[in-house]
């Protein structure tokens, strides 16, 4: 096809060739070809088949409303050819087709519409019920567009940008534009976003004059130069809106150019002021047949034109409602279109200048007529006009129908912001009110048609921004508000329309199939709420959401019900606007994880790392999941572990003790120098949610720790628990600042000796003591003697920075003992065999202090501390009847342990399996398990019920704890 | 929707960086007493309040401070309250 | 035998041109190809305190004063001192020497909770707005200013020492944990700026120049 | 043929005087009472009253998973029961409630989730109800487009997959329920609030609407999100309950490529395909408690992190519509359900959070018994309100719980 040249509005450079693939065979067009439009040129007119009755569809909007032109590029389906620009090498295919968009196997789906009223498929295939499983699969399969492969790969790079605003303004025609040269003139920090490519607007590729000699488009250039001028705009092309919420944050997604490092890109904006300026879309007119592929909107077919320079046919009849689409017919008519007639679904009002340029180009002129319906199997061979009365009617022969019933404003932001949409009988709009404070809409969206006073409706909504950042422009604001009441206002509206139409395929939204039989067909059964008709015809629902259905369903449900009381209202509309894809929202989603201080050495010694909360941890080091050398090592030599990960805190200040007191269940006050003093938080239940150990390092000043799930809610916990107190205190988080090293095993005092200066004999540091050392001279280490392992054990806290070093010297002492790591496996049966437990582990959220057994930690007296669930705690003490933890062995020693987590019954569930280890050093398993009251006693059996057990129980029995080494003489040794 | 919180330190900023903290209900009763209904009820249960309430809420991701606020539970705005608390 | 270090959670996939010793830190002068700017400097050496206390405007751990209003910093003598709220500050000591560190009970040695790091030359505040929402060129606060809050996700207390529109100074601390993720979620935004890694050289002539710029604005 | 059809429920918004029960709000629950009762009871005097019209609420804007792979045993009977009444209604109603027995496949990103899923799926075995662990390899197997290597920030370690969920058209049921009822007498009623609730000697005497006094002995709180503020402001009852925004959204429609319900906690995410082709996935919840059923920015981004992660081919698939509705949570994640507790002829069923679709019609059959007996059936009597003053929280969920009972 020939393409329109030398046009001054167009936006394609014809001097460079581009192409594609498309259905296997090579099309060719220029830079700046849009995959639809490049397709059209090539004499493309389906594109696709619609969902449900697999009607042929072509193009309509130009601006991506609906599915019609959705096509499948480079293996990602349900791409928009309409806002696709075409990149060379792109691999199209049509997609939801048997065969060809032209030849589609499924097609005689229409001729079942019969079979198919609105929710039919609530009534149908359940009975007899075998049949819906089988019917189910057959569904699935017809359902859906596009086809996706599951290993395919997304290319191209997605970020994110969060760039600050005083001003945001959404859309960059004339409203828009002269808005944020208005706001920008006041040194604010303005951002303009425009979804396509360039500025301008409606403005862009229209020639009408704006003043004398100044065509609009030339004007929409004017302004956009000095947009581009202004230093403190920032402009965002080719830039949709997707979501605009309260306190003024909006987001977005940009489409980049080659130019670009990005894809895509996600824009999310907090503005203390937002214009909305986003102008008016067309709405659909309702006739037999208005999907067929040759119909289309005016702003497609004169965009297609002046933008493209691609005439939408050879014959065209317009139907439309509006002035923009005379103006349209005279101009395409110039440009070489031949219009058959025009036909004006308003019998006055247009503007009386552009009748007689008709006449001027012999175009028969029909006010009062609308189509009725397109003839024609697969594309648009005629169309039959009437008059509204639908008395009289006339075909005609064309191969293009521009078919419009008027505009509607595009109100989706301000929606999503929170204003009501009402309807307005004089523009026939569905006009946003209660709009949110410092928001503002401008432009033609408001009805208002009149080049300047768009233009002066924007510079007054962007001095109403101006002011909403706080500055003082209300005279201006008062000048400019009298200057636009002397312009023309709103314009009136046509009416709403629904041509007298015998058949049964007058289209309210395409991309779901539903017509306005289907809408009738829902109101007889009772759904007489817009909202719910909606759901149950899913007019609205598919990818182009509201954008075809959104004026003319609530009107039409409104017209049917012919009920005064009824106002039309709107369905809901809902984020995102344009629909985005997955990658961009995800953006470059940076992983952001916590590194230990000797991470890359617990890898390079073969750790298996995994995720605990933020950190990385290593599980083990050997390639036995049991851990068993490491564990044997523990007990028998030496180990080392990276706890670092545990809560480290410093509270200090006079009432750092109260604070205290009233987050640990113990009494506080017993906390001293030189002593590590083990203790337990509970939340206001009395279910304990952390344990860990504390000292006193001077006079109101207290180190402790805490687990690692914890670490980073302690300083807020407590801060929630005294905030009603004003207590002086004061807490550092200095989880980060401390490495800890647990240096674990018989042989671990031998280790440690050879490198710290001071004593670290029985004797000198006890079980429990905690003491200050310097190894080497050089690098502090606050050592601790616990057992959470129940061997003789050092926990050493070090600066983080030196903790590499401190393990590298510790492995060097250690080389004679052959001293080796061990990971969180070992550790977890090693604690097991003492019947040590780890929160979360053998607890979980509604097990008290009581119930493991740690109720001896609390100190009923301190009332006076308010202790967070000593209340809980007091009220559950001597409740028989609650879960209890206990210790286990298999009956049969030479069992197998059983799997974490399996259930214990007894006629019904009884408890569970916390944890439960072959013990190398018992040589028989162990568990820890949470039961009944009434099993909690010695010797009791408990039957376990494995998954997959196939009704064969395990059975062990409760033992006292610790397994091992019970009277923890080899922790003191 | 973008609640907004205004931390009395550090201005405002996205919900997001909050903690919820909870209606205000008051310093919790004196344990001697207390029935456990009155210690459930202080504990678990609330007004949920469809219109304004004054709550708690802590500025984890910033400067870490608990303060009040009052808010609108059906429109989700903050909303400007008699006075408010930090500690 | 086993080498006394102190190392930072920071390390950067370029290679060191030169080195010096403070104290046990290894602190890299300057990697190949540091190019014209931005940089992006790992700052982690420096010691930090904390400092906290009901009447914190009385304390004097050091030579400076403490800045009055939350969000609001000092620089003097290398020290930059952050407000951070009503009872907190946190010290910075920006210099390349090792100061004695403050016998004083309010104060808490802090360097090795969290990483430090420098991003600075042109279009600083295009990559940040890559990575947070927080509004870094709000025109309102004066330079040195504190914000507090969320970072790439992860919360931050930021130091925006010097700005002029896109250009400046920022300084970013985060726990000591995402040092490491931190400095490469930074590096890949700024790669379509051509951020690299620098050394502390860069960062001497940056506090010089800040340093400059404050005394002649007072 | 549906298309000529009669209306499914009456027109009316005209009360009556009096009901044997007033129920207080058409959603799933209330509408499942309101059958059950004119079926099984022969209660058919019987009032919905709906504030805005059936299904608004959470019955039209869940995600229409059903399962019954509870924790705790109070939970799992119930559920398997809802379960196995999906397609036993479909014939009953006559209307087609599209239950698409997909099963669902949850996943498990760390040892501690795959022993807490043990104890799960050793549960539902124990009664009678499928579900077992699986390796990563045969989740992989069951849905190809998930990536089970390490170069997930959270890998999987397993999955828990259980045949017998899936997912059923939640709008069918509610227009199925409201129009079963309707056939039975009940009154259906929309666009009308309730404004007082009546009791003279401890006893419901009556309700109060912006249309007129209904007097009636039993009242149902069904109101869903709003029952807690109902209870506390029309009887000074205050509940255990936190309301919050829970999300969800839907991607354009696609050929099958998922064929099962799949979960993960450790991303916040869930997602399955509709029967239209859509992939709905869900997500966590605004930790703060709001009435406002808007998105947020936050979680649509949060979403597709998640979901690119799990199933990486979804990045070149685009979200087409996200929506919001409220959750009414309990600190444990169990529903309440009480009657006569303290004030006769009172019934109360609420504090479903997200849980309110799959469970609707099982507790509405057995709220009829309760409503039409006065006594309580055992199946709900774990589920008093007092459990929380008596330290029994139900363990539904395994994790710690926050300081505030809204985290």
């Amino acid at each position: 096809m020939k393409r329109l040249a030398g046009l001054p509005t167009l936006r394609v450079n014809s001097a460079r060739a581009v192409s594609i693939e498309y259905d296997g065979k090579r099309f060719h067009g220029v830079e700046g070809d849009t995959v639809a439009t490049l397709l059209y040129a090539n004499g493309t007119r389906i594109f696709s088949r619609s969902l449900k009755y697999h009607r042929p569809r072509g193009l309509y909007s130009l601006d991506g409303q609906s599915s019609n032109t959705y096509v499948d590029v480079d293996d990602i389906p349900n791409v928009c050819a309409e806002n696709t620009f075409v990149g060379n090498g792109m691999r199209v295919e049509p997609q939801n087709v048997l065969g060809t968009p032209e030849h589609d196997w499924m097609a005689f789906m229409d001729k079942l519409s019969w079979a198919m009223p609105a929710g039919f498929y609530y009534t149908i295939f359940h009975k007899p019920a075998r049949l819906w499983p089988i019917a189910v699969r057959h569904i699935r399969k017809t359902a859906g567009l596009g086809s996706l492969s599951p290993d395919v790969e997304l290319r191209g790079r997605f970020d994110q940008i969060y760039p600050a605003a005083d001003v945001c303004i959404i859309g960059a025609g004339p409203a828009g534009m002269s808005a944020a040269l208005a706001a920008a003139a006041q040194k604010l920090r303005v951002i303009l976003l425009e979804s396509r490519p360039w500025l301008g607007g409606y403005f862009d590729y229209r020639t009408r004059n704006h003043k004398p000699g100044m065509p609009l488009y030339l004007r929409g250039r004017q302004l956009a130069d000095q947009l581009e001028q202004a230093p403190n705009i920032r402009i965002f092309k080719h830039t949709a809106v997707i979501g605009c919420y309260s306190n003024n944050l909006i987001t977005a997604f940009q489409r980049g150019s080659e130019a670009d490092c990005f894809a895509e890109r996600y824009v999310q904006i907090r503005a203390e002021s937002v214009v909305v300026a986003t102008g008016c879309i067309e709405r659909p007119l309702l006739f037999e047949n208005n999907d067929r592929p040759g119909i289309m909107q005016i702003g497609c077919a004169h965009r297609l034109a002046r933008t493209w320079g691609v005439l939408a046919g050879e014959q065209a009849v317009f139907s439309i409602g509006h002035d923009l689409g005379i103006e349209a017919a005279i101009d395409l008519h110039d440009l070489g279109l031949s219009i058959a007639c025009v036909a004006d679904v308003r019998e006055d009002g247009c503007d009386p200048a552009l009748p007689p340029q008709l006449e001027a180009r012999n175009i028969p002129f029909y006010p009062g007529w609308v189509a009725a319906k397109a003839h024609g199997r697969k594309v648009l061979k005629k169309v039959t006009l009437t008059n509204l009365s639908g008395v009289c009617k006339q075909q005609f022969d064309c191969d293009t129908l521009v078919a419009s019933a008027g505009l509607t404003p595009v109100t989706g932001p301000l929606a999503l912001a929170g204003a009501r949409l009402e309807y307005d009988a004089h523009t026939g709009y569905f006009l946003p009110t209660g709009i949110p404070q410092k928001m503002h809409a401008a432009g033609r969206m408001l009805g208002l048609e009149d080049p300047t006073a768009i233009e002066l409706s924007g510079r007054l909504a962007g001095l109403r921004a101006v002011a909403d950042c706080g500055m003082a422009v209300g005279a201006t604001i008062s000048g400019v508000e009298e200057e636009l009441a002397k312009l023309p206002g709103p314009a009136r509206g046509s009416k709403f329309v629904v041509a007298p139409v015998e058949g049964k395929k007058t289209f309210v939204c395409f991309d779901e199939d539903v017509t306005i039989q289907n809408i009738d067909q829902a109101m007889r059964l009772g759904f007489d709420v817009t909202e719910l008709i909606k759901r149950f015809t899913s007019a609205g629902t598919g990818p182009g959401q509201g954008g075809i259905a959104g004026h003319n369903l609530p009107l039409y449900v409104a017209l049917t019900h012919r009920s005064p009381d009824l106002h039309p209202r709107p369905t809901t509309v809902r984020p995102p606007l344009v629909p985005t894809l997955l990658a961009t929202y995800a953006g470059t989603n940076h992983p952001m994880s916590k590194r230990t201080p000797v991470h890359a050495s617990q890898v390079a010694a073969g750790g298996v790392m995994e995720r605990l909360q933020p950190w990385q941890r290593a599980r083990r080091f050997c390639a036995d999941t049991t851990a068993r050398a490491e564990i044997e090592n523990v007990r028998t030599n030496v180990g080392m572990l990276d706890a670092s990960t545990l809560g480290k805190f410093r509270i200090f200040g006079p009432d750092a003790l109260k604070a205290l007191q009233r987050v640990y269940v113990s009494d506080m006050a017993r906390v001293s120098t030189g002593r590590m003093y083990y203790s337990a938080m509970c939340n206001e239940d009395g279910c304990v949610i952390d344990d860990g150990v504390a000292t006193q390092i001077a006079e109101n000043d207290y180190y402790f720790t805490t687990s690692t799930g914890r670490a980073g809610e302690t300083s807020e916990w407590i801060r929630y628990h005294t905030r009603y107190d004003r207590w002086d205190f004061h807490i550092i988080n200095l989880t980060d600042a401390y490495g800890v090293i647990n240096l674990a095993g018989p042989n671990a005092r031998k280790v440690l000796e050879k490198v710290v200066d001071g004593a670290v004999s029985n004797e000198a540091f006890p079980f429990l003591g905690f003491r200050e050392f310097m190894v080497h001279g050089a690098i502090p280490v606050r050592a601790m003697r616990l057992g959470f392992v129940g061997e003789l054990s050092f926990e050493l806290h070090v600066p983080s920075s030196y903790m590499q070093s401190l393990w590298d010297i510790l492995e060097e002492a250690g080389e004679e003992f052959a001293i080796w790591n061990f990971g969180l496996e070992a550790q977890n049966t090693l604690r097991l065999e003492k019947g040590h437990v780890i929160l979360g582990s053998e607890s979980e959220q509604r097990t008290t202090l009581h119930d493991i057994g740690l109720g001896f930690f609390w100190h009923r007296d301190k009332l006076e501390a308010q202790t967070v669930g000593a209340v809980a705690l007091k009220q559950t003490e001597n409740d028989t009847s609650r879960l209890k933890l206990v210790g286990f062995k298999m009956e049969e020693p030479a069992a197998r342990a059983p799997r974490d987590g399996s259930p214990i019954v007894a006629e019904r569930i009884r408890g569970y399996v916390c944890t439960a280890r072959y013990s190398y050093a018992l040589k028989e398993p162990v568990g820890m398990a949470l039961v009944e009251g009434y099993l909690a006693k010695n010797a009791t059996r408990l039957t376990i019920f494995e998954d997959d057990c196939k009704g064969e129980l395990m059975k062990a029995k409760v033992v006292p704890m610790p397994f091992y080494d019970p009277t923890g003489k080899r922790m003191r040794m | 929707m973008a609640l907004t919180i205004t931390c009395p330190i550090c201005g405002k900023r996205s919900g997001y960086e909050f903690r919820f903290g909870g209606e205000d209900k008051g310093p919790p009763p004196q344990a001697a007493g207390l029935t456990p209904a009155a210690w459930c009820d202080y504990v678990h249960r609330n007004n949920c309040v469809a219109g304004v309430q004054k709550e708690w809420w802590c500025h984890r991701q910033g400067c870490g401070t608990w303060f009040s606020i009052y808010r609108d539970t059906t429109k989700n705005l903050e909303v400007a309250g008699p006075q408010s608390e930090d500690v | 035998m086993a080498t006394i270090e102190r190392r930072s959670p920071v390390a950067f996939p370029v290679r060191a041109v030169r080195s010096t010793k403070i104290g046990h830190w290894t602190v890299v002068q300057q990697y190949t190809n540091e190019g014209e700017g931005p940089w992006l400097i790992d700052l982690s050496h420096h010691p930090r305190w904390d400092l906290q206390d009901a009447d914190i405007r009385r304390c004097k751990p050091f030579p400076v004063n403490v800045p009055v209003d939350p969000g609001t910093c000092t620089l003097d003598r290398g020290l930059l001192v952050n407000r951070m709220n009503r009872t907190q500050c946190s010290i910075w000591h920006l210099l390349g020497d090792t100061p004695q560190p403050p016998a004083d009970p309010v104060c808490t040695e802090t360097t090795d909770a969290t990483a430090l790091m420098a991003l600075a030359g042109g279009k600083v505040f295009a990559i940040t707005e890559k990575l947070t929402n927080l509004d870094l060129t709000d025109p309102g606060p004066k330079p040195p200013f504190l914000l507090q809050g969320p970072f790439c996700h992860v919360a931050c207390q930021l130091v925006i020492a010097q700005r002029r529109d896109l250009d400046g100074t920022l300084l970013l601390a985060c726990s000591r944990g995402y040092g490491q993720d931190m400095a490469h979620a930074i590096l890949q935004a700024g790669e379509e700026f051509d951020l690299r890694p620098a050394g502390e050289d860069q960062w001497r002539n940056l506090l010089k120049q800040i340093q400059n710029e404050r005394s002649e604005r007072f | 043929m549906l298309g000529r059809g009669k209306r499914l429920w009456s027109r009316s918004k005209r009360l009556k005087s009096s009901y044997d029960a007033v129920i207080i709000g058409g959603g799933l629950h209330g509408l499942a009472t309101a059958y059950f009762l004119a079926t099984r009871h022969g209660m058919n005097h019987v009032a919905v009253v709906e504030k805005r019209y059936i299904g608004f609420g959470g019955a039209g804007r869940n995600t229409a998973i059903v399962r019954a792979n509870q924790r705790t045993q109070e939970n799992l009977p119930l559920y398997k029961e809802a379960l196995e009444l999906w397609p036993v209604l479909t014939q009953e109603l006559d209307f087609n409630l599209m239950f698409y027995n997909c099963g669902n496949l949850n996943l498990a990103h760390s040892e501690a989730a795959l022993k807490a899923m043990r104890l799960q799926v050793a549960s539902a075995q124990f009664h009678g109800i499928d579900s077992r662990l699986i390796d990563p390899k045969e989740c992989k197997e069951l849905v190809p487009a998930l990536d089970v290597s390490d170069r997930l920030r959270y890998p999987i370690y397993g999955g828990m997959y259980h045949p017998p969920g899936g997912i059923v058209r939640h709008d069918a049921v509610v227009w199925g329920l409201a129009s079963g009822a309707s056939q039975k007498g009940v009154d259906i009623i929309q666009g009308v609030a309730v404004t007082g609730i009546g009791v003279q000697g401890g006893r419901i005497t009556s309700v109060e609407t912006d249309h007129g006094t209904i007097t009636t002995p039993r009242v149902l709180n069904a109101a869903g999100a709003y029952a807690a503020a109902i209870s506390c402001e029309m009887l000074g009852m205050r509940l255990p309950i936190s309301v919050l925004t829970i999300q969800a959204m839907v991607t354009q429609p696609l050929k099958p490529i998922l064929h099962h319900v799949i979960s993960s906690g450790t991303y916040h995410c869930y997602a399955n395909q509709t029967l239209k082709g859509e992939v709905a996935t869900g997500a966590h919840m605004d930790p703060w408690p709001n009435y406002t059923t808007q998105c947020t920015a936050h979680y649509i981004k949060h979403q597709a992190e998640a979901l690119t992660q799990l199933l990486p081919c979804l990045k070149g698939v685009k979200f087409m519509r996200a929506w919001a509705g409220l959750a009414d949570m309990t600190p444990d994640m169990a529903p309440i359900i009480d009657g006569n507790d303290p004030v006769r002829g009172y019934y109360l069923d609420c504090g479903w959070g997200y849980f309110g679709f799959k469970s609707c019609v099982v507790t509405g059959k057995y709220l009829a018994d309760f409503m039409a007996s006065g006594v309580c059936p055992q199946i709900l009597r774990p589920f008093t309100g007092r459990r929380f003053e008596q330290h029994r929280l139900m363990g539904e969920t395994p994790a710690l719980v926050h300081y505030s009972p809204d985290n």
